[in-house]
Protein backbone atom coordinates (compact mmCIF):
# COMPACT_ATOMS: atom_id res chain seq x y z
CA UNK A 1 0.00 0.00 0.00
CA UNK A 2 2.83 2.37 0.79
CA UNK A 3 4.36 1.81 -2.62
CA UNK A 4 1.11 2.63 -4.43
CA UNK A 5 0.81 5.81 -2.42
CA UNK A 6 4.38 6.65 -3.29
CA UNK A 7 3.73 6.16 -7.01
CA UNK A 8 0.55 8.21 -7.03
CA UNK A 9 2.15 10.88 -4.87
CA UNK A 10 5.13 11.09 -7.21
CA UNK A 11 2.78 11.32 -10.19
CA UNK A 12 0.91 14.14 -8.46
CA UNK A 13 4.19 15.88 -7.74
CA UNK A 14 5.26 15.60 -11.37
CA UNK A 15 1.89 16.98 -12.44
CA UNK A 16 2.43 19.95 -10.14
CA UNK A 17 5.89 20.66 -11.58
CA UNK A 18 4.27 20.44 -15.00
CA UNK A 19 1.68 23.04 -14.04
CA UNK A 20 4.49 25.25 -12.69
CA UNK A 21 6.28 24.86 -16.01
CA UNK A 22 3.22 26.24 -17.80
CA UNK A 23 4.32 29.63 -16.59
CA UNK A 24 7.27 29.49 -18.96
CA UNK A 25 4.98 28.76 -21.89
CA UNK A 26 2.81 31.71 -20.96
CA UNK A 27 5.68 34.13 -20.38
CA UNK A 28 8.57 32.78 -22.47
CA UNK A 29 10.09 35.72 -24.33
CA UNK A 30 11.14 33.75 -27.42
CA UNK A 31 9.39 30.97 -29.29
CA UNK A 32 12.23 28.62 -28.39
CA UNK A 33 11.53 28.98 -24.68
CA UNK A 34 7.93 27.90 -25.20
CA UNK A 35 8.95 24.92 -27.26
CA UNK A 36 11.52 23.87 -24.64
CA UNK A 37 8.84 23.95 -21.98
CA UNK A 38 6.64 21.74 -24.17
CA UNK A 39 9.58 19.37 -24.53
CA UNK A 40 9.96 19.17 -20.75
CA UNK A 41 6.22 18.47 -20.55
CA UNK A 42 6.66 15.49 -22.84
CA UNK A 43 9.35 13.98 -20.62
CA UNK A 44 7.39 14.67 -17.45
CA UNK A 45 4.33 13.03 -18.97
CA UNK A 46 6.41 9.94 -19.84
CA UNK A 47 7.61 9.68 -16.23
CA UNK A 48 4.04 10.22 -15.01
CA UNK A 49 2.73 7.47 -17.28
CA UNK A 50 5.39 5.03 -16.10
CA UNK A 51 4.49 5.74 -12.47
CA UNK A 52 0.79 5.31 -13.17
CA UNK A 53 1.45 2.07 -15.06
CA UNK A 54 3.09 0.71 -11.92
CA UNK A 55 0.53 2.13 -9.51
CA UNK A 56 -2.66 1.15 -11.37
CA UNK A 57 -1.16 -2.15 -12.53
CA UNK A 58 -1.90 -1.42 -16.16
CA UNK A 59 1.09 -2.63 -18.20
CA UNK A 60 -0.31 -1.20 -21.50
CA UNK A 61 0.47 2.27 -20.18
CA UNK A 62 4.15 1.56 -20.75
CA UNK A 63 3.37 1.27 -24.46
CA UNK A 64 1.66 4.64 -24.28
CA UNK A 65 4.80 6.05 -22.67
CA UNK A 66 6.85 4.50 -25.47
CA UNK A 67 4.72 6.19 -28.13
CA UNK A 68 5.01 9.45 -26.24
CA UNK A 69 8.78 9.19 -26.14
CA UNK A 70 8.82 8.47 -29.87
CA UNK A 71 6.45 11.17 -31.01
CA UNK A 72 7.20 14.04 -28.65
CA UNK A 73 10.11 14.79 -30.97
CA UNK A 74 7.90 15.26 -34.02
CA UNK A 75 6.39 18.50 -32.81
CA UNK A 76 9.77 19.86 -31.69
CA UNK A 77 11.38 19.03 -35.03
CA UNK A 78 8.44 20.50 -36.93
CA UNK A 79 8.93 23.64 -34.88
CA UNK A 80 12.64 23.94 -35.54
CA UNK A 81 12.50 23.03 -39.21
CA UNK A 82 9.34 24.86 -40.24
CA UNK A 83 7.89 27.43 -37.90
CA UNK A 84 11.19 28.79 -36.77
CA UNK A 85 13.13 28.73 -40.03
CA UNK A 86 10.41 30.76 -41.71
CA UNK A 87 10.74 33.29 -38.95
CA UNK A 88 14.49 33.52 -39.46
CA UNK A 89 14.27 34.10 -43.21
CA UNK A 90 12.11 37.10 -42.62
CA UNK A 91 14.60 38.71 -40.30
CA UNK A 92 17.38 38.97 -42.84
CA UNK B 1 8.83 -3.24 3.19
CA UNK B 2 11.75 -4.96 1.57
CA UNK B 3 15.17 -3.65 0.65
CA UNK B 4 14.24 -3.18 -2.99
CA UNK B 5 11.24 -1.10 -1.93
CA UNK B 6 13.50 1.21 0.05
CA UNK B 7 15.92 1.56 -2.84
CA UNK B 8 13.02 2.27 -5.19
CA UNK B 9 11.72 4.95 -2.85
CA UNK B 10 15.10 6.64 -2.70
CA UNK B 11 15.55 6.50 -6.46
CA UNK B 12 12.07 7.85 -7.16
CA UNK B 13 12.50 10.75 -4.74
CA UNK B 14 15.88 11.56 -6.27
CA UNK B 15 14.35 11.49 -9.75
CA UNK B 16 11.50 13.72 -8.68
CA UNK B 17 14.05 16.11 -7.18
CA UNK B 18 15.77 16.33 -10.56
CA UNK B 19 12.45 17.07 -12.25
CA UNK B 20 11.82 19.81 -9.70
CA UNK B 21 15.27 21.26 -10.29
CA UNK B 22 14.70 21.14 -14.04
CA UNK B 23 11.43 23.02 -13.71
CA UNK B 24 12.94 25.61 -11.38
CA UNK B 25 15.79 26.07 -13.85
CA UNK B 26 13.33 26.46 -16.69
CA UNK B 27 11.54 29.16 -14.77
CA UNK B 28 14.49 31.00 -13.30
CA UNK B 29 17.35 30.87 -15.82
CA UNK B 30 17.90 33.96 -17.96
CA UNK B 31 18.18 32.77 -21.57
CA UNK B 32 17.47 29.89 -23.95
CA UNK B 33 20.85 28.20 -23.62
CA UNK B 34 20.90 28.06 -19.84
CA UNK B 35 17.27 26.87 -19.79
CA UNK B 36 18.21 24.13 -22.22
CA UNK B 37 20.93 23.11 -19.80
CA UNK B 38 18.46 22.86 -16.92
CA UNK B 39 15.97 21.01 -19.08
CA UNK B 40 18.29 18.23 -20.17
CA UNK B 41 19.10 17.41 -16.55
CA UNK B 42 15.44 16.68 -15.90
CA UNK B 43 15.17 14.72 -19.13
CA UNK B 44 18.18 12.52 -18.70
CA UNK B 45 18.97 12.12 -15.03
CA UNK B 46 15.49 12.56 -13.59
CA UNK B 47 13.83 10.11 -15.93
CA UNK B 48 16.84 7.81 -15.64
CA UNK B 49 16.54 7.61 -11.86
CA UNK B 50 12.79 7.04 -12.11
CA UNK B 51 13.28 4.27 -14.65
CA UNK B 52 15.91 2.68 -12.43
CA UNK B 53 13.57 2.80 -9.46
CA UNK B 54 10.65 1.33 -11.39
CA UNK B 55 12.82 -1.33 -13.02
CA UNK B 56 13.59 -2.70 -9.55
CA UNK B 57 9.87 -3.31 -9.07
CA UNK B 58 9.28 -4.79 -12.53
CA UNK B 59 7.78 -8.24 -12.70
CA UNK B 60 9.79 -9.50 -15.66
CA UNK B 61 12.88 -8.76 -17.68
CA UNK B 62 10.74 -7.74 -20.64
CA UNK B 63 9.38 -4.85 -18.60
CA UNK B 64 12.89 -3.82 -17.61
CA UNK B 65 13.87 -3.87 -21.27
CA UNK B 66 10.90 -1.73 -22.21
CA UNK B 67 11.67 0.80 -19.49
CA UNK B 68 15.28 1.03 -20.65
CA UNK B 69 14.11 1.40 -24.24
CA UNK B 70 11.88 4.31 -23.26
CA UNK B 71 14.74 5.95 -21.42
CA UNK B 72 17.10 5.51 -24.38
CA UNK B 73 14.49 6.99 -26.74
CA UNK B 74 14.03 10.02 -24.49
CA UNK B 75 17.81 10.45 -24.28
CA UNK B 76 18.13 10.34 -28.04
CA UNK B 77 15.21 12.72 -28.56
CA UNK B 78 16.40 15.14 -25.89
CA UNK B 79 19.91 15.27 -27.32
CA UNK B 80 18.67 15.81 -30.87
CA UNK B 81 16.18 18.51 -29.92
CA UNK B 82 18.67 20.30 -27.69
CA UNK B 83 21.22 20.32 -30.47
CA UNK B 84 18.73 21.51 -33.10
CA UNK B 85 17.38 24.28 -30.89
CA UNK B 86 20.85 25.52 -29.96
CA UNK B 87 22.11 25.57 -33.54
CA UNK B 88 19.05 27.42 -34.83
CA UNK B 89 19.09 29.81 -31.88
CA UNK B 90 22.70 30.70 -32.66
CA UNK B 91 21.86 31.18 -36.33
CA UNK B 92 18.96 33.42 -35.41
CA UNK B 93 21.30 35.54 -33.35
CA UNK B 94 19.85 35.05 -29.90
CA UNK B 95 22.53 36.49 -27.66
CA UNK B 96 24.30 34.47 -25.03
CA UNK B 97 23.53 35.63 -21.54
CA UNK B 98 26.32 37.61 -19.91
CA UNK B 99 26.31 38.48 -16.28
CA UNK C 1 -6.99 2.77 1.39
CA UNK C 2 -8.57 6.05 2.37
CA UNK C 3 -5.38 8.02 1.92
CA UNK C 4 -4.75 6.38 -1.45
CA UNK C 5 -8.21 7.37 -2.70
CA UNK C 6 -7.70 10.92 -1.54
CA UNK C 7 -4.35 11.08 -3.26
CA UNK C 8 -5.90 9.86 -6.49
CA UNK C 9 -8.70 12.38 -6.11
CA UNK C 10 -6.12 15.14 -5.66
CA UNK C 11 -4.41 13.96 -8.84
CA UNK C 12 -7.73 14.02 -10.71
CA UNK C 13 -8.60 17.48 -9.40
CA UNK C 14 -5.23 18.95 -10.37
CA UNK C 15 -5.43 17.32 -13.78
CA UNK C 16 -8.97 18.54 -14.41
CA UNK C 17 -8.22 22.10 -13.32
CA UNK C 18 -5.03 22.13 -15.37
CA UNK C 19 -6.99 20.97 -18.43
CA UNK C 20 -9.61 23.68 -18.05
CA UNK C 21 -7.06 26.38 -17.37
CA UNK C 22 -4.93 25.28 -20.31
CA UNK C 23 -7.94 25.30 -22.63
CA UNK C 24 -8.87 28.78 -21.48
CA UNK C 25 -5.33 30.08 -21.94
CA UNK C 26 -5.14 28.44 -25.36
CA UNK C 27 -8.30 30.11 -26.55
CA UNK C 28 -7.61 33.48 -24.94
CA UNK C 29 -3.98 33.74 -26.03
CA UNK C 30 -3.23 36.90 -28.00
CA UNK C 31 -0.39 35.24 -29.87
CA UNK C 32 -1.03 32.38 -32.29
CA UNK C 33 2.24 30.56 -31.67
CA UNK C 34 1.64 30.56 -27.94
CA UNK C 35 -1.84 29.21 -28.49
CA UNK C 36 -0.45 26.32 -30.52
CA UNK C 37 2.20 25.39 -27.95
CA UNK C 38 -0.44 25.51 -25.23
CA UNK C 39 -2.61 23.27 -27.36
CA UNK C 40 0.22 20.73 -27.62
CA UNK C 41 0.54 20.78 -23.83
CA UNK C 42 -3.22 20.34 -23.62
CA UNK C 43 -2.97 17.21 -25.76
CA UNK C 44 -0.30 15.80 -23.44
CA UNK C 45 -2.52 16.32 -20.40
CA UNK C 46 -5.51 14.78 -22.21
CA UNK C 47 -3.49 11.57 -22.59
CA UNK C 48 -3.02 11.51 -18.81
CA UNK C 49 -6.76 11.98 -18.35
CA UNK C 50 -7.48 8.97 -20.59
CA UNK C 51 -5.13 6.94 -18.45
CA UNK C 52 -7.04 7.85 -15.30
CA UNK C 53 -10.30 6.85 -17.00
CA UNK C 54 -8.93 3.35 -17.63
CA UNK C 55 -8.76 3.83 -21.37
CA UNK C 56 -5.17 3.02 -22.36
CA UNK C 57 -6.26 2.36 -25.95
CA UNK C 58 -7.62 5.89 -26.27
CA UNK C 59 -4.49 7.19 -24.57
CA UNK C 60 -2.39 5.44 -27.20
CA UNK C 61 -4.35 7.04 -30.04
CA UNK C 62 -4.21 10.44 -28.35
CA UNK C 63 -0.48 10.13 -27.71
CA UNK C 64 0.26 9.19 -31.30
CA UNK C 65 -1.98 11.84 -32.79
CA UNK C 66 -2.40 14.55 -30.20
CA UNK C 67 1.23 14.76 -29.16
CA UNK C 68 2.86 14.33 -32.53
CA UNK C 69 0.72 14.85 -35.57
CA UNK C 70 -1.59 17.71 -34.63
CA UNK C 71 1.21 19.82 -33.23
CA UNK C 72 3.30 19.36 -36.36
CA UNK C 73 0.30 20.12 -38.58
CA UNK C 74 -0.59 23.30 -36.70
CA UNK C 75 3.00 24.54 -36.61
CA UNK C 76 3.46 23.91 -40.32
CA UNK C 77 0.22 25.70 -41.12
CA UNK C 78 1.26 28.62 -38.92
CA UNK C 79 4.61 28.90 -40.67
CA UNK C 80 2.83 29.22 -44.01
CA UNK C 81 0.34 31.65 -42.54
CA UNK C 82 2.92 34.08 -41.22
CA UNK C 83 3.38 37.03 -43.55
CA UNK C 84 6.66 36.95 -45.40
CA UNK C 85 7.79 40.27 -43.96
CA UNK C 86 6.76 39.66 -40.40
CA UNK C 87 8.74 41.74 -37.95
CA UNK C 88 9.45 40.73 -34.39
CA UNK C 89 6.70 42.93 -33.04
CA UNK C 90 4.10 40.49 -31.75
CA UNK C 91 1.07 42.52 -32.79
CA UNK C 92 1.84 42.92 -36.47
CA UNK C 93 -0.41 40.08 -37.43
CA UNK C 94 -2.13 41.74 -40.34
CA UNK C 95 -0.50 41.16 -43.72
CA UNK C 96 0.65 43.98 -45.92
CA UNK C 97 -1.65 43.03 -48.77
CA UNK C 98 -4.53 44.24 -46.70
CA UNK C 99 -3.28 47.80 -46.92
CA UNK C 100 -3.21 47.70 -50.71
CA UNK C 101 -6.83 46.89 -51.08
CA UNK D 1 -20.40 10.28 -6.94
CA UNK D 2 -16.87 9.47 -7.90
CA UNK D 3 -13.94 10.92 -9.76
CA UNK D 4 -15.56 9.83 -13.01
CA UNK D 5 -18.05 12.67 -12.74
CA UNK D 6 -15.20 15.09 -12.22
CA UNK D 7 -13.90 14.21 -15.65
CA UNK D 8 -17.37 14.41 -17.19
CA UNK D 9 -17.72 17.91 -15.71
CA UNK D 10 -14.32 18.90 -17.05
CA UNK D 11 -15.43 17.64 -20.46
CA UNK D 12 -18.53 19.79 -20.31
CA UNK D 13 -16.43 22.79 -19.29
CA UNK D 14 -14.07 22.21 -22.22
CA UNK D 15 -17.00 21.98 -24.63
CA UNK D 16 -18.45 25.23 -23.33
CA UNK D 17 -15.12 27.05 -23.48
CA UNK D 18 -14.54 25.80 -27.01
CA UNK D 19 -18.01 26.81 -28.16
CA UNK D 20 -17.61 30.28 -26.70
CA UNK D 21 -14.20 30.75 -28.33
CA UNK D 22 -15.53 29.41 -31.63
CA UNK D 23 -18.15 32.12 -31.65
CA UNK D 24 -16.15 35.13 -30.49
CA UNK D 25 -12.88 34.71 -32.41
CA UNK D 26 -12.59 35.83 -36.00
CA UNK D 27 -9.25 34.24 -36.80
CA UNK D 28 -9.66 30.88 -38.54
CA UNK D 29 -6.74 29.17 -36.76
CA UNK D 30 -8.31 30.05 -33.43
CA UNK D 31 -11.59 28.63 -34.61
CA UNK D 32 -9.84 25.39 -35.54
CA UNK D 33 -8.22 25.21 -32.10
CA UNK D 34 -11.61 25.90 -30.50
CA UNK D 35 -13.26 23.09 -32.46
CA UNK D 36 -10.49 20.72 -31.40
CA UNK D 37 -11.00 21.62 -27.75
CA UNK D 38 -14.75 21.17 -28.12
CA UNK D 39 -14.10 17.73 -29.57
CA UNK D 40 -11.80 16.84 -26.67
CA UNK D 41 -14.58 17.81 -24.28
CA UNK D 42 -17.04 15.52 -26.02
CA UNK D 43 -14.55 12.65 -25.98
CA UNK D 44 -13.90 13.20 -22.29
CA UNK D 45 -17.61 13.00 -21.50
CA UNK D 46 -18.01 9.84 -23.59
CA UNK D 47 -15.08 8.02 -21.99
CA UNK D 48 -16.12 9.15 -18.51
CA UNK D 49 -19.59 7.73 -19.12
CA UNK D 50 -18.05 4.49 -20.39
CA UNK D 51 -16.24 4.07 -17.06
CA UNK D 52 -19.19 5.10 -14.88
CA UNK D 53 -19.69 1.79 -13.04
CA UNK D 54 -16.94 1.59 -10.51
CA UNK D 55 -14.97 -1.62 -10.31
CA UNK D 56 -16.32 -3.06 -13.56
CA UNK D 57 -14.35 -2.98 -16.79
CA UNK D 58 -15.25 0.07 -18.88
CA UNK D 59 -17.63 -0.23 -21.80
CA UNK D 60 -15.56 -0.79 -24.96
CA UNK D 61 -18.04 0.71 -27.45
CA UNK D 62 -17.56 4.39 -26.49
CA UNK D 63 -13.82 3.77 -26.46
CA UNK D 64 -13.95 2.58 -30.04
CA UNK D 65 -16.08 5.58 -30.99
CA UNK D 66 -13.66 7.95 -29.32
CA UNK D 67 -10.63 6.44 -31.02
CA UNK D 68 -12.38 6.80 -34.36
CA UNK D 69 -13.35 10.31 -33.39
CA UNK D 70 -9.76 11.28 -32.56
CA UNK D 71 -8.57 10.08 -35.95
CA UNK D 72 -11.41 11.86 -37.73
CA UNK D 73 -10.70 15.03 -35.75
CA UNK D 74 -7.11 15.03 -36.94
CA UNK D 75 -8.13 14.54 -40.57
CA UNK D 76 -10.72 17.28 -40.24
CA UNK D 77 -8.12 19.56 -38.67
CA UNK D 78 -5.74 18.95 -41.54
CA UNK D 79 -8.50 19.70 -44.06
CA UNK D 80 -9.52 22.83 -42.18
CA UNK D 81 -5.93 24.05 -42.07
CA UNK D 82 -5.59 23.50 -45.81
CA UNK D 83 -8.82 25.41 -46.39
CA UNK D 84 -7.56 28.18 -44.12
CA UNK D 85 -4.37 28.51 -46.16
CA UNK D 86 -6.48 28.63 -49.31
CA UNK D 87 -8.65 31.40 -47.89
CA UNK D 88 -5.50 33.21 -46.93
CA UNK D 89 -4.05 32.99 -50.44
CA UNK D 90 -7.36 34.11 -51.98
CA UNK D 91 -8.14 37.03 -49.72
CA UNK D 92 -4.80 37.87 -48.14
CA UNK D 93 -6.05 37.34 -44.63
CA UNK D 94 -7.04 34.40 -42.48
CA UNK D 95 -9.85 36.02 -40.61
CA UNK D 96 -13.54 36.15 -41.18
CA UNK D 97 -15.05 39.61 -41.26
CA UNK D 98 -18.49 41.12 -41.20
CA UNK D 99 -19.26 40.46 -44.87
CA UNK D 100 -17.51 37.18 -45.48
CA UNK D 101 -18.96 36.49 -48.92
CA UNK D 102 -18.12 39.78 -50.57
CA UNK D 103 -14.49 38.87 -51.12
CA UNK D 104 -15.22 35.55 -52.76
CA UNK D 105 -17.56 36.97 -55.41
CA UNK D 106 -14.95 38.09 -57.89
Amino acid sequence: MFMEMLYIGMALFLLLTLVAGLWRILRGPTAADRMLAAQLFGTTAVACLLLLAQALEQPPLRDVALVFALLAVVAAVAFVRRAWVADRETEE
Amino acid sequence: MSVSDIITTILLIAGAAFFLVGTVGLLRFPDVYTRLHALTKADNVGLGLMVAGLALQAESWAVVGKLLLIWCLVLLAGASVAHLVTVVARQRGIKLWKR
Amino acid sequence: MEALTQLQLAFDAVLGLALLWLAWQTLASPELFRAIVLFIAFGLLMALAWVRLEAPDVALAEAAIGAGLTGALLLTALSRLEPKNKSKIPHSKKPESEVDE
Amino acid sequence: MSYIFLYALVGMGLFTLGLYALIIHAHLLRKILAINIMGSGVFLVLVALAARTEGAAPDPVPHAMVITGIVVAVSATALALALMLRVRSETGRAELDEEPLSKFDD
